[in-house]
């Protein structure tokens, strides 16, 4: 049983850590600040609950696995609302979007 | 010291790299607002050089708690602890008399503000 | 019509009474973990500043009055400095908790708990009078 | 021994960040990698067992320093003028103060040695003696609190003090040029 479930938390927590690599490998190879704000605006949260749930886990049915859930559910309120803050002071500036197009010509 | 330091000796050098960009940054750059980050890197470097010498192998938080018998020692922690809330205190200290210089003088370059004062 | 900035209003509003929880989880638990006043100060004034940058100065200031704040900033040292009195009016040293209470231990417990509200109040109201002083400057 | 490793790697990504504020010329991009090295530094604290610590960091440093060095800059300006150039006198002058630390440094006793004089004197009487004497078991705060009251209540006045400064800065609104009672000299 226990194996069961450090195998599952493992799993979890190096699924987590492969996610918020690739969020860091968008952020340094997408082109524009629109696209790396959807690589570090989606993987990371994504990443972080995943790499929580595995220690949720491992800490087993005690207080620490609440506190872990409450961590999870502000993560997933705070992230999308700092992305959204960030792409519209983006757009209040004024900054363009690279669109593909303009590449293509 | 004969032949080779112990390689753990080395992080607490690699610490010191640390406060040498700080204190580069606060005597090189002119700008007011990145000599306060430097400090900022100085000072966080200091923290380090005191809390590390404080952990212990195998030692855990010093919380007493049952089963634990090896704790970290908790003496440095409470220096820094106090040493952070001073810090961000005398920042905006220092942030505030930039902001009132840039007032004053119009800008916060170190040279444009002595060129605007003139000669002495 | 809806508010311009309608996504992080409604967040912040559901935001702010959970970081005054944790604030004070982080103050009253700080005995038994990590936490204590500087910590729990800092995360108040944090929620102060948070309702300031999406609501504005105005209505921060409505909500905690620069009055206060500067009644405040005092009084926290008074009540740290004042736990050290106490000691001295019960006949021990300055800052000796154990003749604030009978049993010794529970001395030290009471004067550790009133010194960390000192700290509390002290570092909060000037971190959040120091936001103040900053944000209300202008261009 | 795993300690010493995060701990390592930490330093290094440490000071990669700060090259990268020294090199930057963008203030904002200064901040916000100022943001970047305040976590890393609470990441590096956690790993030493100083969980007070790391916290007061992560919140501080990330948190209100963040806030404050942006409202300044949205008061002053965002780009330094000088171009980014090795300095070679200031340079000399901190590669030299660095050696002369090292020199002391590498004095130190090795990292996480149980055995080193400052684990062996005042850190014992506090880990033995806490929770018998003070009925408190996070060992920071009862010493932050109790044995080490006089220090705590001069570092509360010291922010109190601070704080005044920064009042009696920026509190009063800006003079007009035609109120010269204080600028008579200028």
């Amino acid at each position: 049983m226990s194996l069961i479930v450090d195998t599952a938390s493992w799993l979890l927590i190096l699924a987590g850590g492969f996610f918020c690599i690739a969020g860091a490998f968008g952020i340094l190879r997408f082109p524009d600040l629109y696209t790396r704000m959807h690589a570090a605006g989606v993987l990371d949260p994504f990443g972080v609950s995943l790499i929580l749930a595995g220690l949720m886990l491992q800490a087993g049915l005690t207080l620490v696995t609440v506190k872990l859930a409450i961590l999870i559910l502000f993560l997933g309120l705070t992230s999308p609302v700092a992305c959204h803050a960030l792409g519209r002071a983006a757009r209040h500036r004024r900054l363009k979007p690279l669109l593909a197009a303009k590449e293509d010509r | 010291m004969s032949g080779l330091p112990n390689p753990l000796h080395w992080l607490h050098a690699a610490v010191v790299v640390l406060m040498v960009i700080g204190l580069y940054v606060v005597v090189a750059r002119g700008n007011l607002i990145k000599k306060l980050v430097g400090l900022g890197v100085f000072q966080t470097s200091v923290y380090l050089l005191y809390i590390a010498p404080g952990k212990v192998f195998g030692g855990s938080a010093p919380i007493i708690a049952e089963g634990i018998t090896v704790y970290s020692n908790p003496l440095p922690h409470v220096l820094i602890l106090t040493a952070i809330v001073v810090g961000i205190a005398t920042l905006a200290l220092g942030l505030a008399l930039v902001v009132r210089i840039h007032e004053e003088y119009g800008t916060i370059e170190e040279d444009e503000i002595l060129d605007r004062d003139g000669p002495a | 019509m809806m508010h311009r900035e309608a996504i992080p209003r409604v967040v912040v509003k559901l935001l702010i009474p959970f970081l005054l929880l944790y604030a004070l989880y982080v103050q009253f638990h700080g005995e038994l973990g990590p936490g204590g006043g500087f910590q729990a100060g800092v995360i108040v004034a944090t929620a102060v500043i948070l309702y300031g940058l999406i609501f504005g100065l105005a209505e921060a200031k409505r909500i905690v009055p620069p009055r206060l704040i500067e009644v405040l900033v005092p009084l926290g040292v008074v009540i740290y400095a004042g736990v050290g009195f106490a000691g001295l009016l019960a006949g021990g040293n300055y800052l000796d908790y154990f003749v604030l209470d009978p049993d010794p231990v529970h001395g030290q417990e009471r004067g550790i708990f009133w010194v960390e509200v000192g700290v509390l109040v002290t570092v909060s109201s000037t971190m959040t009078a120091i936001y103040y002083a900053f944000s209300g400057r202008g261009r | 021994m795993i300690d010493a490793l995060i701990y390592g790697a930490l330093i290094l990504l440490l000071i990669a960040t700060a090259i990268g504020m020294a090199r930057t010329r963008s203030l904002f991009a200064v901040v916000a990698l100022g943001g970047i090295y305040s976590f890393l530094m609470a990441l590096a604290l956690l790993v030493l067992d100083a969980v007070d610590v790391s916290m007061t960091e992560a919140s501080v440093g990330a948190g209100i320093s963040t806030v404050l060095l942006l409202g300044t800059l949205y008061l002053t300006r965002l780009h330094e003028t000088l171009p980014i150039r090795l300095s070679p006198a200031p340079l000399a002058m901190s590669v030299i103060t660095g050696l002369a630390l090292l020199y002391g440094v590498v004095h130190l006793p090795p990292f996480g040695d149980p055995s080193t004089p400052m684990h062996r004197h005042v850190a014992p009487r506090y880990l033995e003696d806490v929770v018998r004497e003070t009925g408190v078991p996070n060992a920071v705060t009862a010493v932050l609190a109790s044995y080490r009251g006089y220090d705590t209540l001069g570092e509360t006045t010291v922010i109190f003090t601070a704080g005044i400064g920064v009042l009696l800065l920026l509190r009063r609104r800006r003079r007009q040029p035609s109120d010269g009672k204080d600028k008579a000299g200028r």
